[in-house]
């Protein structure tokens, strides 16, 4: 039996391409900061941090946890820098979520923050154990677009890539935080260059620098500090190896078992009737449609369906990123926490222009390695 | 210290640390890594292990299978031919410089192999390719135990 | 109030100036294995994972939380992978006692793994944070050694230095995994070549590469595993910022908040009579007699006298790392965990030729970052 | 792909893989950094800010205080000159590349600070050192907006 624990507040940075006017850990104070004000809680309240950010092969930035205490107001406190790859935030979140109900802490302030603008070269690094058997994430990406889209065809096709862009692209229009607000079309992305087919530059995210963080709280402390928090109902992670015999990346085991991980400990058994909504890791177009799926919203193969009917629209029946997801905002591992910030906002009904009306169960969801990483956290009105 | 960094100045914009994160490393691979470098280099042969257990052949071979965590002692030559599981034709680098050429990058399995193995293309347009197809490994003359000792698989 | 937690299993890898034969992975999982053998149990009985390694700076390796998984044998398990400095490894068993008693695994494997001997050349990285203001770890703790020597002279001269590195080498000397096991006198010490004044070669620690592993288990699965558990009796965490006006390092406020955080948890008043050894990081001679001031085994300046007097000897009243210590085997983040491994088998009463008589409360001490990272982990025989 | 990497046979020790992990980074420094940078450049002047709740002088300046979580807005002016806290005579560097002759890394406590400030001594032998001292900083005539803006602090 684990102990209850909600998030109480949060705050994130604007998204920008490049922040040339704040440091690594003042971007990350200026997330922190907003999430305590959101809080209405000091710094001195936090009792513990838990730091993620990028390794130094992303943004060339030497052992942040060394410096980062300062910046988040808590000398004395325990911090923990964590990293899984893409998951980085969301796993920030999750050890916060054990930090507090351990039972030895009340309140733990997650904190991710990511600038890869500073790096100035270089795509991501080899896998050195690996002598060379590693794809850069995006051929990964369009690989696995093209498996899913032959698996599926006509069913799905690119045309259901270039309409999650443009559906998601028109949501990033209500989040002043978003980075790309400008609305596409779908016939823009399909007519914009091919980078590594079947994907083209629309289909391909942006890069941000960032910085998210939310306040996670123990029941009592929650209860007292906000009126409507956002209960933690229930939570999966699973971590695949790399090289993996019968891996099937148009269906990945990863995000199948952490979503099921969490439906048992949410008591979920029907996800699409019982959740209100998913902000999922959509680092690329297709991507959204192979989440969609492997978390159990719809059938494999009727992702496309599920975009082209409108059914996850910010207006449809079940939204998928009402926020814009990472199609709109990408800043590396902290692009992980802002799902579970966006949903955590929806339950709490604080997620502004892009508030889905009566939200009370909504689910973030982050992938991050060679596809090996996969978290789901869901959150409820309800204890 | 390693790397070399500088002050410049940035103007309204805030100053800039300029500089250059300079890691030289040597890592040892393993024993299993070895031979499978200089079965490449000298035999073009691709040499997996099989897992004492679950019995999948798996690249590049480990002294333990990742998903029983027993021994993966027994090597197996897997052939240097196989099948297209899936492909991208790539147009430019991450960082947007564009290739001559796209570089048709793809996973082949290859007989006998339990993992996926990844390499590219060559001798055939992109349009030409299609997943389920049969390629072969064209390898190089000048080898130096890396998978660059295969140049790229052709259709057969 | 928080579920009872225990270490059941415990695993090194022999730490060696430069393991050739094995890659990072190899190294991590000799442990892993040695830990799950001791414990007893299999990998698959394991529900997550907690892997604590380098930064890039350190040892040039990347991002191995994307490729360690296999290695531990623990596919579609949770993987976290932590850093905190010098503290990294102690960080890692840490967060698996916040997964155990969070209610959400009952057993966790906790590894940490550096392979120094990889990075080829280069010292600890710049801050680019702070413009040129961090020292190096050695220069760092050549002017903690001349503080406290100052401050504290005549009680504290060099000598007592040097008697701390004989005794540990005589202690490693029992300990099979030590990677230096050559005795030396302390006239020896004080005849090696200065290298940052007043800390002498032999003053200064060995670097290897080794890894470390713990099984830790909730209450029911422990008693079922183990006879004699080592339990989770005090943890204290404390992370100040760098740059802080007022920081002493002859007697650093990190660690004796640590500490005091601990004793509060393990309802310990008189440390010296109710524990029965410590193992602290040692990473330089003095440093042993600053943390066994700062822990509160005696006051500030008594830490000469302690060693002098054989107090801290493997057979004397207060034994200090009789498993030999940093001075003994640096392997990096995992030192950290080598602490708590010795103090646990210590408690359990299966730590070999160095085991002390008796044992029934240990402690484990680890420091990291520019001083400002602090570890203290009580074990107890009762729960 | 960053960095550069190759196979090298280790014979009976395993494969080594060699390479540097190379990453060119331009780090913004925050706004805070740039005035002290330029103040250093052009006025050498030191600056550091002061808390607006604990008035600590915070030392490298940053717009908030560390311990306070409050803003720390108010620039002060610090002495080039201070005291002694401690220092350590250093051979050579942890590579073990001998000095020809040995650096005095120091610690100073400049007047007006609440923090240590870290640099090197010169005009001075290392057994003429000692805890307490007076040092002033000697600036040097090619300045760029860093630490090394200062040549050394000799005693006074
Ligand atoms: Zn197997
Ligand atoms: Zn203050």
């Amino acid at each position: 039996m684990t102990r209850a624990a909600a998030v109480v507040g949060a705050g994130q940075t604007v998204h920008a391409d490049r922040r040339t006017d704040v440091s690594v850990p003042e971007l990350a104070r200026e997330a922190a900061r907003r999430a305590l004000e959101d809080a209405g809680i000091r710094a001195r309240d936090v009792d513990a941090v838990v730091f993620g950010s990028g390794p130094e092969s992303w943004e060339g930035v030497n052992r942040p946890e060394g410096w980062i205490g300062p910046a988040l107001g808590v000398p004395g406190k325990p911090i923990l820098r964590v990293h899984t790859g893409g998951t980085t935030g969301a796993a920030a979140t999750i050890a916060a979520f054990y930090h507090v109900t351990s039972g030895m802490f009340d309140v733990v302030l997650a904190v991710a923050c990511d600038k890869p603008s500073e790096r100035v070269a270089g795509g991501l690094p080899d896998d050195e154990a690996g002598a060379g058997f590693t794809l850069d994430t995006r051929e990964l990406a369009a690989m696995q677009a093209r498996q899913y889209i032959d698996r599926h065809y006509p069913e799905v096709r690119e045309e259901h890539g270039a309409m999650v862009v443009a559906k998601n692209r028109g949501n990033a229009a209500k989040n002043p935080f978003a980075q790309v607000r400008t609305p596409v079309a779908a016939k823009d992305v399909m007519a914009s260059p091919p980078v590594a087919t079947p994907l083209k530059e629309l289909d391909c995210p942006p890069l941000a620098d960032g910085a998210a963080a939310l306040v996670i709280a123990d029941e009592r402390r929650a209860r007292k500090i906000a009126s409507r928090p956002a209960w933690f109902a229930g939570l999966g992670t699973c971590s695949a190896g790399a090289f993996m015999p019968d891996f099937d990346m148009a269906y990945p085991e990863p995000c199948v078992r952490a979503a099921q991980i969490a439906y048992q400990m949410a008591w979920i058994y029907e996800p699409l009737r019982e959740l209100d909504l998913v902000e999922v890791y959509d680092a690329f177009s297709f991507q959204e449609l192979i989440w969609t799926e492997a978390l159990g919203f719809c059938n494999p193969g009727e992702g496309g369906k599920m975009v082209e009917q409108g059914i996850t629209a910010m207006d449809g029946e079940f939204p998928v990123n009402p926020s814009g997801g990472i199609l709109s905002a990408n800043p590396g591992g902290a692009g992980a926490m802002l799902r579970q910030l966006e949903a955590a906002l929806q339950v709490m009904g604080r997620a502004g222009e892009h508030q889905v009306p009566g939200v009370k169960k909504a689910m973030a969801h982050s992938w991050g390695g060679a596809l090996q990483f996969s978290t789901v956290t869901i959150f409820s009105h309800r204890m | 210290m390693p790397g070399k960094s500088g002050i410049q100045s940035g103007g309204s914009q805030g100053v800039g640390v300029e500089g250059e994160l300079s890691i030289p490393y040597r890592h040892a691979a393993g024993r299993h890594a070895e031979r499978f470098s200089r079965e490449m280099r000298d035999n073009r042969r691709i040499m997996g292990v099989r897992c004492s257990r679950c019995e999948a052949v798996l690249l590049p071979p480990r002294p333990y299978c990742g998903f029983c965590f027993e021994p993966a002692t027994e090597w197996v030559e897997v052939a240097d031919e196989g099948e297209l599981v899936t492909f991208t034709s790539v147009q430019g680098d991450p960082d947007a410089a564009v290739f001559e050429e796209p570089r048709i990058r793809a996973l082949i399995m290859l007989d006998g192999a339990g993992v996926h193995f990844p390499h590219v293309l060559g001798e055939v347009a992109p349009d030409d390719v299609s997943e389920g197809m049969r390629v072969k490994a064209v390898w190089s003359e000048d080898r130096n135990g890396t998978l660059s000792d295969i140049k790229y698989f052709r259709p057969i």
